[in-house]
């Protein structure tokens, strides 16, 4: 099936609206968060309409009908991803995902599988968002382990050629993006995901700009933990998921104490419920669980790949424009191979600021600045860049009318 | 709005060709400030003889706005006396904080009215007050000296 | 202003639908969450609909839109609360902003007012929800602090004779509840505040049961820090909020790691932004934030005072009913001082899960259990209550079908 | 649904005059389990000889249906061998997720078949779990001795 963006734009309300008097929004800023369709909007609202009240607490029937459908939207993330239900824990980000893991660890005993000793290792990555990174450096910190990095190419990619010493055998900890959020890069996590496991450390994957883009399987990447954002795959803000393998988790300790994720407590002592309950605490973020399940099932229903093929089509259009222009320089690989949908660029005299502020002025959507990753900017020698990043209801137009605009802003700036 | 309304000439030719811009070697104080969310950074330096801005430069990177505006800064702030100073910062203040209800007072900001525009654009404010929060505390720092 | 409950119902859509084949829902687990009016669920789906963005991260004009509601939420919170607004953070839940306490506080290096020391004290209450106990607890067991706690007497209140030995010179931390969410006991905070103050300790203040339902104003009342949930004071799920005085916050460590909330960042280091930023990480959960705003609003609009008078005309009514069964027993105050509506009791020889599954086929939703309150339940004798909750929706023919419930009950139980 | 469904007559019997109840001196292992959710807990002792369940009895707090249920399970249990057991025990795990779509194997379950009503009630299929869980735990550790 191909990706038909006019007839998806008819389910998504605010392409009803228009921006700056009048003009048609051109929104080119998915990688910081994606537009909803009714159905998700819809599925939250219902929520409270139909069937709110405390999961897994009353033995009334809202609170009945309140759990079945929170626990369906479990089970269609899980399938989406291609784990099992229990594997699937909600949170409120891919932030709190990878800070629960942190903290998690961080807490893990001496006899616990996870335990991060005085020397152990973590290793990241130079081009990761500073939700997988600061956790992981501040886990460092506070058990005296090491942190390491793979560095980033000119091409924008992780140098592996380090990869043995870099992963090596007091390594506990493998975190890193599956796409850049600035490059658009996509990591090779094979020939990573073997390296690590052979000396024994875990792999977390931050997926926040993967799952929403491509087809994932879990099972198939051979990972052990995954985190992405509901509120930039279509689903509502305030809701997150944490997957973990289910052995992983069973071991795992718990991260926020509260309701629910017990199975005793004293005033001194608490014992924990089995995942995924021992990793939601408290009243959980219903309505959002339930509207995060209505996205996965509209993308599904669109389909990954095909959704995939057209972000790659409008990638190549992008990509191709930007480099007929030769005041753009383009961070991140010029190809598409292993690469999504997020095409990051500086324009010679102008600042991203004052581009995307130009930009805005006609209508169009874009990111500027560090993208929450200081590290990589530093690397890239720039302050900021400006960030196109499109999704499936994005087409050539939309293209064409960030193209346009660049070159409209140069004439615009010029003009002093 | 128009974005000509934003980007006056005026701000484009600071921009252009800054103003006082080039640390001098000699200062009483220097302040470093970063707006974390864009990653734009100025550095200043102030020196003030008999209570009077006598000597103000200023470094760094940025957007015309934040460039710019520490352009006019330096240039408004020099050779006036403490109190001076701060009724032409905190004029500039208010008229960032005016949501556009405001032109701005000539009399007292010269041509730093042209960032009236400013004001209506709640993401470029801090982007215009970089370079003058910069100076209020290189101002409260030599006071305290 | 009295409260109209026929007119205020018609604001929450669920009461249109009926339960258990046609029956009239009678809701009263309002303890666990509250029912939402319909502008708390059109602020929530009309910021997807107009004004979806990433908030504080976009210079085009959706982002500045969603991060205009954003902070007017946080404004309208913040009167709400008598604060100000850098004073307020919204969380996920009361969970999490009571979990952020215990790990920020736990990270507090040496020279940090807030650090806990080994034999450092912590003094909690017998009668504290999982989310207040379980944090404290699990806190000082990292840190090496003792855990005390002030005793619940006969009469479900806090014994305060042992005051002075209880928070002692060592004690940094008190940590209780405003309104017990078992026995509706609300606590007398004024002496306990001015004792922690005396000894340099902070007071945190679980208001997830009292800001719903009284006229909070977080200055009067002398605390350092507060927690409430937004989906027990009719706004959505998913968020909560920590509210803390300025110059505590402007000390406190940050929580989770991640985006916006940092100053600066290299691989190995990082900075951080001022409160309320430092304690927002990550895409925040804006729509739910706009929610709670419109829920405050709506709570506003009516009158907290009026709410407690209603609610207290039915809490009457429901004690008093109860009280002329003989077979039940409730706990906590039987008079209406110093109490909100939360009325727990037991039934002679029926488990509280099948009182609660009897009252369901009659449409009355209450909740049995022990409400995440295990050692006051220990300390009461029992292993579960009912609890039946009222809120503004109520009136006093709930009470009644509530009362004639628990009757018909005894007959259906007394059949075999 | 109507609640005597639930509610039959049989599992209020069994709630008031429970069976097996009491906990044996001998045992070959206990078992302790509970339904964090709602607090209620169960202890069961079991003991095999010749791979028979020789005695099994039980004590525990609890609502109606988790008390009857376990209540019902020592009666049917008791004087089976392992393997005969298991087919009970999974006949009633089967019977409580059915939905409402299954009215249980007279021949099997006996008077237990009273608990169909509960699976059409998510939040006590739970309780009327909480024995058999706790038996099929025992028969494991039993087994592992
Ligand atoms: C007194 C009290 N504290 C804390 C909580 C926890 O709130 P939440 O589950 O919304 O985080 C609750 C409600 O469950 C409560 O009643
Ligand atoms: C690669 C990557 N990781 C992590 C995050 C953090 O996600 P969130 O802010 O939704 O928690 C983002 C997006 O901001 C991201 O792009």
């Amino acid at each position: 099936m191909t990706v038909n963006p006019a007839l998806i734009r008819k389910d998504f309300p605010i392409f009803e609206r228009t921006v700056r008097e009048g003009k048609k929004l051109v929104y080119l800023d998915n990688g910081a968060t994606s537009q909803k369709p009714n159905s998700v909007i819809e599925a939250e609202s219902d929520f409270y309409r139909f069937k709110n009240a405390a999961v897994h607490r009353g033995a009334h029937q809202l609170a009945e009908e309140a759990t079945e459908v929170y626990e369906q939207a479990r089970d269609l993330v899980a399938s989406f991803l291609g784990g099992v239900s229990d594997e699937i824990i909600f949170t409120k980000s891919a932030t709190e995902s990878l800070n629960l893991l942190a903290y998690a660890i961080g807490s893990a005993e001496p006899s616990n599988r996870f335990h991060l000793a005085e020397g152990d290792k973590i290793v990241v990555t130079e081009m990761e968002h500073h939700a997988n990174l600061i956790p992981w450096q501040q886990l460092a910190k506070r058990n005296r382990a090491t942190l390491g990095w793979f560095e980033v190419n000119s091409e924008g990619r992780l140098d592996l050629s380090q990869i043995e010493s870099i992963i090596d055998s007091k390594t506990k900890i493998v975190a890193l993006t599956h796409q850049s959020n600035v490059l658009g890069t996509v990591n090779p996590l094979q020939e990573i995901v073997k390296r690590a496991h052979e000396v024994g450390a875990i792999v977390i994957l931050d997926a926040c700009q993967s799952v929403p883009h491509m087809k994932i399987n879990v099972k198939e990447l051979g990972i052990d933990f995954l985190a992405f954002s509901g509120h930039k795959a279509l689903g509502p803000t305030g809701v997150g998921i944490l997957w973990g393998r289910s052995e992983m988790l069973a071991d795992l300790p718990p991260f926020l104490f509260g309701g629910s994720m017990i199975e005793t407590v004293s005033m001194t002592e608490a014992t924990w419920a089995n995942p995924p309950k021992r990793f939601e605490a408290g009243v959980p973020n219903m309505a959002q669980a339930v509207g995060l399940g209505a996205a996965v099932k509209y993308l599904t229903t669109i389909g990954l790949e095909s959704i995939h093929d057209h972000e790659m089509k409008l990638t190549q259009q992008l990509i191709h424009g930007l480099q007929s222009n030769s005041d753009v320089e383009i961070y991140g690989p010029a190809g598409c191979d292993m690469r999504g949908g997020v095409v990051s660029f500086s324009l010679a005299n102008i600042h991203p600021h004052d581009l995307g502020q130009f930009l805005d002025s006609q209508g169009i959507a874009v990111r500027t600045g560090h993208h929450c990753a200081w590290p990589l900017n530093r690397k890239l020698g720039v302050v900021a860049t400006t960030r196109a990043s499109v999704y499936l209801y994005n087409d050539s137009s939309d293209i064409d009318a960030l193209l346009l605009g660049v070159c409209d802003a140069q004439r615009f700036f010029a003009r002093a | 709005m128009d974005l000509s309304n934003l980007y006056q000439e005026v701000i484009l030719d600071h921009y252009k060709h800054p103003e006082h811009k080039g640390l001098s070697l000699e200062k009483d104080v220097q302040v470093h400030h970063i707006n974390p969310s864009c990653g734009d950074e100025i550095t200043i330096n102030l020196t003030m003889r008999d209570g009077v801005v006598s000597d103000l430069t200023w470094d760094g990177v940025g957007c015309s706005i934040s460039m710019a505006s520490a352009s006019m800064m330096t240039g408004l702030l020099h050779g006036k006396n403490a109190a001076e100073a701060t009724v032409i910062v905190e004029s500039f203040v208010d008229l960032m904080h005016s949501k556009g209800t405001s032109q701005g007072d000539e009399n007292v900001l010269e041509d730093a009215v042209a960032f009236a525009g400013v004001s209506q654009y709640p993401a470029r404010i801090k982007c215009a007050l970089l370079g003058w929060m910069a100076y209020k505390d290189a101002a409260i720092q030599v006071h305290g000296k």
